[in-house]
This record gives structure tokens, C-alpha cells and sequence, in this order.
């Protein structure tokens, strides 16, 4: 499988990396999708079997490099966090279908949560690229969890709520999408974790702006062959389990059904 | 590779089946193979086993669906597919671009009758050359399970099954049972063509945080490298006590692990998890065994099968 | 450690034994304790369960008796022991440098009448807290394991030995059966006071080079992380099912996963395979398991027993 | 468990390696025999669940080190063959019983076989120490596998055989062991596969002499509770298992059966 070289490999916080690494696809030949996710191998050892998804958080086409930005949550991420630059890593992708842009609009709303946010990077230097106007809107659990502020400040102006109240202002993000802010935007982009994205759903869909949600789910395969991360979606009235790695992990918001 | 692998003949027969290799997909690990033909080139391929397929359309069961365990994974995915018309129409005509790679379909479902209505569909297809009988999917309430730990049930079941099927029917085992032996011989005096060893291990797993059941089903089938010497012992077992051919599998992930379960008596063998593991999985694997039997002089991947109880005799 | 964790309460009642924890080595994975006194003081341990201990002396089986597999191990020891008689006059007496810690005897045989004789001639130990059945052994031909496979076999062997038995009796179940549950019930209707759940699952490996097992024996027990989720699974099966204690074991390597085990419902743990990878692996996991429960702010150990499946109902 | 560090990693040939590294024990305050042998965990990695033994090759009591010189022969030597200098590595030992050196003896013949040369060492070099003189007889396949016959030399004189007679004489060891070269020694040491042992075994006892063999069976714990590397030997006049992790890997010749 293809393995890649570790470039650079950050701290950007506490557990909290930026792993930088040799695309596996050449980037000026490939257009990559803002949302689309890479799926890494942590290590070769059968005790982490499976990959990670690890969302694209930076394509650098010049250099033909990516960098995913993720939080050790458990084990495997612990075990990728020891990757050094020059290091081997196996790494697919980047896989399924990412944030799309409209050509029409002229206002995106970007709406991230914990380790929601990594994607909304490369998707707000991909909108800013194609003349829109990006407004963010990022929650976090406490101040300490921070991440990609003022790289996303670059693009535009961001505002950051804590549900501790530790940085930016207390509460959910949802708190912040307030009429005045929806009223300007064409088109929302959200992800983060599955309670935070039904509210947003909820809240954006009453305000009638369209947008579309990355959703997660536990990945078997990454590549659309064990259906193991399926999520509901409502197509031509029909309830149906589409695939997060392959129909996803960006939704159409209005498709997507929460159970 | 080099020069002289074409001197290695590994083409096996499986019933009236010519297969150039003895690898091919396991059920459920490959979909209906539309994703592995974007990696390569399917025509590599010894045979393709597409995913279980039903009556009608099932959505599944609720995520979580899958979790990791040590060399192994669990996953409860509860018989997901578009159900046997939208699988004939929609699904096996893509295979056709793969002329020398036989198509085998996994069939599940409740009862008796929905097995039998499912092969008598798909036995007026021209996209099917044989049947996979699934009585051993763990992971539905009434998904199989039953048929594939009563003996009689399960003879039951393939005899019904015989009686409409006018492809080869091969008849999937769970390794649940107290004897996989006593299975194997209910199925083979039934009228199976072939069997094949092992579905997954019932297992679970516990999420710390939360304290409950990782999967949303509870329970769920375990596989990978974890099961093999499971599925190697019963592949052992079983191929050197029937007379019909066995298909290993079970934990394959390498060549020298196809070749360890044509040793204990597999005609083929199927190869799941190691696909979305690297999903080159399977044209690696058939080049790996191709080199072994290279380094170790063998000219026919047929001398190798059951040569493990051959040797001491039944 | 921190001086907080005396705050945790890290002791059960299993039957009528009192554990300061819940960890205990299993059975034939400590020999009888010497070699493991000259790691550590055995004082730390909850119990321990001693090799499984026959009637007569056995040699057990040829060698080689273990193998690797991946995130486990296979052995085909074939219940190597002195005997009863020298288990007790040689092997027992050893343990009373630990008072505190209850000592288990697993017992095997062939016949009913030899389990019967090997508990009648403990009962006469003071050495002895409880009795293990082993009615699981898969490594030997009439090992016990024909008992553990079939309900009624298993319910009257348990009658046999609760005759004569003066100590509690907890039966080692096997879990190559098709109903985990029938079987616990039916020890348990039986008068079984516990159930140790799981021994080693059958599996076998083939030598690529030998072309025939690696093991003597042919097939052998699989054990360690590999088989973990089957342990789960059935942990939480019979443990919902059943009204008397079930120790867990299988695969345990650390603090969390023995807390898996009690979360599934296992009011205490053994910990087998570990042992040979780190002969500190008791004392280590009884320190994690502390130290977890610091973390998430439990107070007794016993407030986690069968959470997982207490909160969704029986 | 006991971790230590890898002083140094050499190549000593095709696929066989010289370890060196940190004596889990003190070796100034603790003896260790030749014929003991090294529980090394290749990896942490649960693939490699079960410990390697090596055999102690060589005690550098000064410095407190310790070499063990293996040969890779399947995956988890391999893995070990990564091992750096610097790197940590997880040895119990050493464990098991050694070679025992007799005061009364003044010439001490030593016979190995393949990767049963490494304790050969140790054995010569603390036989010389005691006073004895020492002459050694190893046998290979061929002579790409000849290991420490340099070392060896240091303590007396040896003996080379091989089986396709690529280097020293072709023809096993037993072929070495002349009335002549045997009617001079008190005592033998063996260490090699089984085939070896037993014909040692059977020519040694027929000449009189007596010995110790250093057996080789797989093992499970290395420190005896889990009886799975037994060898069966004759202990007053009853046959018994006995383990070579503990009772072993060095036996007396005379207790030694083979099935
Ligand atoms: C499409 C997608 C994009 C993601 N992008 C990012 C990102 O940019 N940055 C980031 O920090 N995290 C991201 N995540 C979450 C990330 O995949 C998990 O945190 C990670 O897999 C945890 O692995 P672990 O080995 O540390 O945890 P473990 O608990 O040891 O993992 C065990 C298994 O569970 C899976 N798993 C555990 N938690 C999650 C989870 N939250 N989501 C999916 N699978 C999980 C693992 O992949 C693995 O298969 C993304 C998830 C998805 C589905
Ligand atoms: C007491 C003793 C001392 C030894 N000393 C040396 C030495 O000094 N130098 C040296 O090169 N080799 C020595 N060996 C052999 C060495 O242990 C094996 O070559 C090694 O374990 C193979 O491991 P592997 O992972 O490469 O092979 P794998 O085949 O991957 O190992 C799988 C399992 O089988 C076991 N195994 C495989 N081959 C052997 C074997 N021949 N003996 C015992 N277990 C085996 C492994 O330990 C492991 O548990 C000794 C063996 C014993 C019992
Ligand atoms: C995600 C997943 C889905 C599966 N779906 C099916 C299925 O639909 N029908 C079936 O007979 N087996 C199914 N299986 C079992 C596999 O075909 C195979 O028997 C099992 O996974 C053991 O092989 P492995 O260890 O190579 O994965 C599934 C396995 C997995 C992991
Ligand atoms: C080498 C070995 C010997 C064993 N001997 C016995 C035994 O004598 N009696 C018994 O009931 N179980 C025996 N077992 C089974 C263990 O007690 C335990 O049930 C099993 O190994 C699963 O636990 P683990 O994964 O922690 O090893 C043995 C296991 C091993 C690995
Ligand atoms: S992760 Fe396998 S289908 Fe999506
Ligand atoms: S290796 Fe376990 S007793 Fe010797």
C-alpha cells in the first residue's frame, strides 16, 4: 500500500499533532476535496488492524504534501504520534466525498466542533481561493482544547465558544448562529461531533440556509466495502444507510437523518 | 515476480469451476467488488464471493457496527443489501467485465423459504456460478444462525435448497457450534457441493466510557488474524473427514497464511478483513503464494492441499 | 500509585472466600505458585488457582507444546502433574506462606469416578479453599472435554462432585459449544456455586516447512488477547443469565481489561497468558485495575460488576 | 519487567547478529553460568506475544553487559534484528540452569551445533579461567553459518566440521570426536539441535565420558510454570518430564532421554 514519507510532525497542543507527510496522490494532477479524509495505518502491527480516518486539514500543492491535525484519543492515535519526520507511514486516500463549492455563493458559514475542525482549514483557503467571504464559527470543551484559531483567522473571522466558557464565549456553538450572522450566508459547512451537528442541522434548516454536514462514524474499511460505517440518509423519499467513507463523509444536510 | 513463476500451475478446481488461482474475496468483505476494481484489475482474481444477499432490501443494524480487538475486529453489520432483485439487476452485470472469474452468491435470510426463493432467483441469472449459503451470520436475530448450529436444520435447509438450485451450492459454516464435524457431514449427506470454514466468532466488546457494549448490537462476529488457528483447525478437521472440497477461511492476510490453510485441506480459501486492511490485499496474496511455491519448489498449488493429514494418513 | 488509591475498595466475595482483589492467576499458567515467589510476594493476589491436578501422575503431552499465534499463544500441555497425593504433600503445603490468599485447586480427569476421588482426597486438605472443574481441557483425548460439551454430562459430574466436595465448587466451562448459556444452566441447576468462563478455544497451526501441525498434539488451546472478545461475549451472556458468580478469563493483560471483564459481569478475573509474557503481570494488573478506578472516581470495585448489561435490563 | 539498553548491535554475518546489552542483574554481585540463556521480548507489539530464549554468549562482568549472538531464523528475530544501539529492550534472565564447571576436571571438550555455539563461549572462556584446557568441536551446514570460531579459538584449540564440507572437515561432529581427541577429556559439553545431542549422547557414553547436554525445546513462560518445554529424562530409574527452562536447558548427558 502506498507509504509515504513523515514530513514534519508538530505538537500544536496538548495531544494534539499536525502530521505533515508526502501526498500519496500527486496533488497538481489530483484536485482534493476539502472534507475528503485520509486513512492512515498507525502502525504495522496486528494490534491496531484497522486504519484511522484522519480528515484533510492542509493540502499543500506546491510541495505535493498533506497534513492531517488530530487529537490522541486512544491507542492507535497514542501509537501515530510517535511517527518522526523521515518515518514510513501507510496512508489511503485522500477517500470519499468532501465539501462541495458553489459557484453561485458568495457567504460560507463554517461550523466546526473539537475534532471537527481540522477539515474546515483547507476547506476555508479553498473558498477564500474561489472569491467567497468565509465566516467560522468553532466550539471547543475548554480553552486547553483549542486548535487552528488563528490559521483560520487567515480567511476570515472566527468565533470561538467553550461550553466551560474558558476561551471565547460559554456555551454551544449553536448559541452563536444568531439570525444577523445566518441572514448574510449562502451556505453552511459543519463538522463535528454527531450531537453537535443534529443541533446544527436543527438550527440551520429553521433559518433556511442549505448546507451539508461531515459526518463520523467507525470505518471498517474506508473504501466503501464492508459497509460497517453507514449513517441514515432520506433519498427520493426512501430511508437508506449510505456509506461515510465512500457517499460521505460530507452530507447534503437536508438528506441526513439522525436516529 | 520473476521469470520463472510461470512454472507455478496454481489453478484448483472447485466443482465444475475452473479457478486460475485458489484466492478470491470472502463474502462482506468486498461488496459487490464496483470499489476493489478502482485498486485493480478484478480479472486477478481466483473466483469473487459478493456480500450476503436477502429477499428483500435490509437496512442493516445500527452503528457502531464495527470495533477493533487484538489482531481482530468485530462487526455487526446485519446483512445490509439491496435485496435480491436490485442485486441481480443492479450489481452482478459490473462483474461481467471479469469473464474468467466466477461469481459466487452469498445468500442469507430467516426462514427456509426466503433461502429458497433467494437461490431460485438467482439461479435464473446468467451472472452466477455458484451459491454461498450463509447459515452461520451471526450478527441478526433469526439471521441464519439456527440453521448453521443444528445439524438437522441445516440439512434441512440445503436439501430445499438443492431441490431449486441449478448452480453449485456451497454451504458457509459458523465455527459456533461444539462440532464442526457433525455439521460438516449433515450438509455434505444434504447434498452440499462444497463447504466453507469458518464465519466469524461470536465475540464483544465493552466500552469503558460509556460501560456498555461497544456495538450497538451487542455482540458481534470476530474476526482477522486472531481466528485463524481456529479456522485452521477446523479446516483440518473437517477436509479430512468429508469428500467434498472445503474453502478455507479465516485470518489470511499473507501468502504463507494461504498456503498454511491449503496444508490443513482447503481447496481455495477467502480472504475478508486483510481487504480493508490494505486493499491490494488480494492480488498481493496470490503473488505471495506464487512466490512461495517458487522458493519451495512446488510446481502445482494442488500438491499442497491436505498435505498436513495426508502425511499421517486419515 | 498516589496515596489517594487507598480511597478504592478493590474487594469481593466469591462465595464464601473473601478477595482483597479480584485478580488471580489461572489455572496452569502458575504452576503452583513457587516460580512466581521468586517475582513477587503472592500476598498481593486475590487468589490463586493452582494447575489443573489429576488422580494419578501424568507426563502430559510430547512436545512441541506451544506455539505462537497472532495475540496468542496455542499449548497442548496434556495436564502434566504429580497426582493428587503429591499435589498435596508436595505442592500445597507451600502456599500457607500466604494466609490471606484463598487457594484454588483446578481438578481433570477422564471419568466421573476420578473427579469424584481427586475432590474427595482435597476435601481432606486444609490447604484447599475451593475447587475448580475442569471440564474443558481440549488438549487430551478424554480430557474432560466431553463433559464440558454436553449439558447432561456437565450436570452430572457436578452432581458426582458436590457429593463429596466439602468446598466450594466453581466449573471451568469450555467455550467450543454451540450454548454457552444451556451450559451454565445446567451447571448451575447442578449445584455449581461458580463458573470459571473461558478455558482455551481449539485451534491448531501448520508448520509451513514441516507441512504437518506444529503442535504434538495436532490441535491445542488457543489463549491470550486473541480470544478476549469470545470471553466477553460470553462473560455477559451467562453472567445476565445465571444467579451465581462467573469469574472471567481470557486474554486479560491489563487493569482495563480485567475491568472489561467485571463490567461484563465477572465478579472477579484470571489472568493466564500474561503471566509468560510478564511474570509481573498479577501485581501489574492489580495496580492498573487501582489505578483505573482512581481515574474514574470508583469506590468499590463491585460497583462495576455487570454494568453493562444492568443497564440496558436483563 | 526489566527493561534495558542495547550497547551494541553487530552483524557477525548472513542474518546473525551480536547483541550487547545492560545485565538486567548485577553481574559483580550475581555469578552467571554459561549454558543460561535470555527471555527477550522482540517487540511490544502482541504479534510477537511470547519471549525469545538466546543463550548467554558472553558476561562482560566489568562493564556490567551482556552479548547473546542469534541467528534469524523467522519473524521475531527478525524484529530484533531492528534493535539499535540506545534502543530499550525487555530481557528477563539470566535464567535456567548452566553448565557446570568441576574442580577435578583438567580438560573439558566442547561440542556445538549451529546457533548451539553461542554459550560455548562463555563455558570456554570461564572453563580457562578455572584452569582447564579446553578444546571444541562445532559443526554447520556450510560455511556461510560458521560463527566464533575466532572467539572460540582464544581458549583452545577447534575443531571446524561441516555438513557439504564447504569449511573444516565434511561430516557431522561426531565424526570429530576420535578415541583419541575423547580419551583425553574428563568431561564434555553439548549444546546443538536434537539429532546432534542424541548421536553426541550415544557416541560420548560409549567412550566413557561423561557430560551435560544444553537442550533446545520451544518454550512458553522460560521460568517454569507453564510445563510447555519439557524433555523427558530418567531420574531414579523413573521417566519424568522435565523442564529445560528451569531444570535445564543444561542436563546432565546421562538423565537425558530421547523419544
Ligand atoms: C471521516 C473522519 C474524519 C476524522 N477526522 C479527524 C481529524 O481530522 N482529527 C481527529 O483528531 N480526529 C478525526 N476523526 C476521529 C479519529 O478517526 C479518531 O479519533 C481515531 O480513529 C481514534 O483512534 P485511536 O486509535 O486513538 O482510538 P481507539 O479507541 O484506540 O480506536 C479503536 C478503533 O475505533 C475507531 N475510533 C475510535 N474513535 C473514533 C471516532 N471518534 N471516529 C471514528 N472512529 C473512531 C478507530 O479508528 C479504531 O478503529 C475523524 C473520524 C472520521 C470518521
Ligand atoms: C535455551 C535456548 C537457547 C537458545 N539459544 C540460541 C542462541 O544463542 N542463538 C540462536 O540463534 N538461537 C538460539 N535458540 C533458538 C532461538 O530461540 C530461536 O531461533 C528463536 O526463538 C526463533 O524465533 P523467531 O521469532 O525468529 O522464529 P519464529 O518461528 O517466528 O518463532 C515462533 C515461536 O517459536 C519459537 N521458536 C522457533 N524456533 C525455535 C527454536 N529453534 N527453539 C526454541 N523456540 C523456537 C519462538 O521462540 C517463538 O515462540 C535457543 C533456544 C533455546 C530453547
Ligand atoms: C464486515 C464483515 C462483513 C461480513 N459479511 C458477511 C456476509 O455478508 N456473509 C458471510 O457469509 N460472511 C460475512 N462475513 C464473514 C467473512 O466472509 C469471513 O468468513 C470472516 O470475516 C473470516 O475471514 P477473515 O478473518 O479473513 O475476515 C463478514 C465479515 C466481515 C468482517
Ligand atoms: C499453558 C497453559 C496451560 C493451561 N492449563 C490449564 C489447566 O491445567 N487447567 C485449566 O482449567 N485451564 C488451563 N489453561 C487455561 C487457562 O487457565 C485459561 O483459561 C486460558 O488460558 C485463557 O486465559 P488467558 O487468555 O489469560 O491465558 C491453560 C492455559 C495455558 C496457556
Ligand atoms: S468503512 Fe467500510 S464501507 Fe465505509
Ligand atoms: S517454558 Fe514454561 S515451563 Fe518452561
Amino acid at each position: 500500500m502506498p507509504t509515504v514519507e513523515v514530513y514534519a510532525h508538530e505538537t500544536l497542543g496538548k495531544d494534539l499533532h499536525a502530521l505533515t507527510f508526502a501526498s500519496p496522490i500527486d496533488l497538481r494532477a489530483n484536485h482534493c476535496q476539502p472534507g475528503q479524509f485520509l486513512h492512515i495505518r498507525v502502525s504495522r502491527s496486528f494490534d491496531f488492524l484497522l486504519r484511522r480516518p484522519l480528515s484533510l486539514c492542509d493540502a499543500d500543492v506546491e510541495h505535493n504534501r498533506l497534513t492531517v491535525v488530530y487529537r490522541v484519543s486512544g491507542e492507535g492515535t497514542r501509537r501515530l504520534a510517535a511517527r518522526k519526520p523521515g518515518d514510513l507511514i501507510d496512508v489511503l486516500g485522500p477517500l470519499g466525498q468532501g465539501f462541495p463549492i458553489h459557484d453561485m455563493d458568495r457567504r460560507a458559514l463554517l461550523i466546526g466542533g473539537g475534532v471537527g475542525v481540522p477539515p474546515l482549514l483547507e476547506l476555508a483557503k479553498q473558498l477564500r481561493a474561489s472569491g467567497k467571504s468565509v465566516q467560522t464559527v468553532v466550539g471547543f470543551q475548554t480553552a486547553g482544547q483549542l486548535m487552528l484559531i488563528e490559521e483560520l483567522a487567515v480567511y476570515g473571522e472566527v468565533a470561538v465558544m467553550t461550553d466551560d466558557g474558558s476561551a471565547g464565549e460559554r456555551g454551544r456553538v449553536t448559541a452563536a448562529l444568531t439570525a444577523e450572522l445566518c441572514a448574510d450566508a449562502d451556505r453552511y459547512y459543519a463538522c463535528g461531533p454527531s450531537v453537535m451537528l443534529r443541533a446544527v442541522q436543527e438550527e440551520m434548516s429553521g433559518k433556511g440556509v442549505p448546507g451539508y454536514l461531515s459526518l463520523e462514524e467507525r470505518m471498517g474499511c474506508g473504501i466503501g466495502i464492508c459497509v460497517g460505517c453507514v449513517h441514515p440518509v432520506l433519498r427520493g423519499g426512501k430511508l437508506a444507510n449510505a456509506k461515510t467513507c465512500r457517499d460521505g463523509p460530507v452530507f447534503d444536510a437536508q438528506e441526513v437523518v439522525f436516529p | 515476480m520473476n521469470g520463472s513463476q510461470g512454472d507455478v500451475d496454481l489453478s484448483v478446481s472447485l466443482l465444475s469451476l475452473h479457478l486460475k488461482n485458489p484466492v478470491m474475496p470472502a463474502s462482506g468483505c468486498f461488496s459487490f467488488g464496483k470499489e476493489a476494481a478502482s485498486f485493480y484489475d478484478l480479472n486477478v482474481l481466483g473466483a469473487i464471493v459478493v456480500k450476503a444477499t436477502t429477499l428483500e432490501e435490509r437496512l442493516g443494524n445500527p452503528t457502531p457496527r464495527v470495533a477493533e480487538t487484538a489482531a481482530g475486529m468485530l462487526n455487526a453489520i446485519g446483512l445490509q443489501n439491496p435485496g435480491v432483485q436490485r442485486v441481480m439487476a443492479e450489481e452482478l452485470p459490473g462483474l461481467r467485465r471479469y469473464p474468467s472469474v466466477p461469481v459466487i452468491v452469498n445468500v442469507a435470510g430467516t426462514a427456509v423459504e426466503d433461502y429458497v426463493a433467494v437461490v431460485k432467483a438467482l439461479s435464473t441469472s446468467p451472472d452466477v456460478s455458484a451459491i454461498e449459503l450463509n447459515i452461520s451470520c451471526p450478527n441478526v436475530k433469526c439471521g441464519g444462525i439456527q440453521f448453521g448450529s443444528d445439524p438437522r436444520l441445516a440439512a434441512a435447509m440445503v436439501r430445499a435448497v438443492k431441490t431449486v438450485a441449478t448452480r453449485p451450492v456451497i454451504v458457509k459454516l459458523s465455527p459456533n457450534v461444539t462440532d464442526i464435524v457433525e455439521m460438516a457431514v449433515a450438509c455434505e449427506e444434504a447434498g452440499a457441493d462444497a463447504l466453507t470454514l469458518i464465519n466469524t466468532v461470536i465475540g464483544m466488546k465493552i466500552d469503558l466510557e460509556q460501560r456498555r457494549p461497544l456495538l450497538a448490537n451487542g455482540s458481534g462476529g470476530l474476526s482477522g488474524p486472531a481466528i485463524k488457528p481456529i479456522a485452521i483447525r477446523m479446516v483440518y478437521e473437517v477436509s479430512r473427514y468429508v469428500n467434498i472440497p472445503v474453502i478455507g477461511v479465516g485470518g489470511i492476510m499473507t501468502g504463507a497464511d494461504a498456503i498454511e490453510f491449503l496444508l490443513a485441506g482447503a481447496t481455495a480459501v477467502q480472504v475478508g478483513t486483510a481487504n480493508f486492511v490494505d486493499p491490494l490485499a488480494c492480488p498481493r496474496i496470490i503473488d505471495e503464494t506464487r512466490e512461495w511455491c517458487v522458493q519451495h519448489g512446488v510446481r502445482s498449488i494442488r500438491e499442497l492441499i491436505g498435505v498436513s493429514w495426508r502425511a499421517n494418513g486419515r
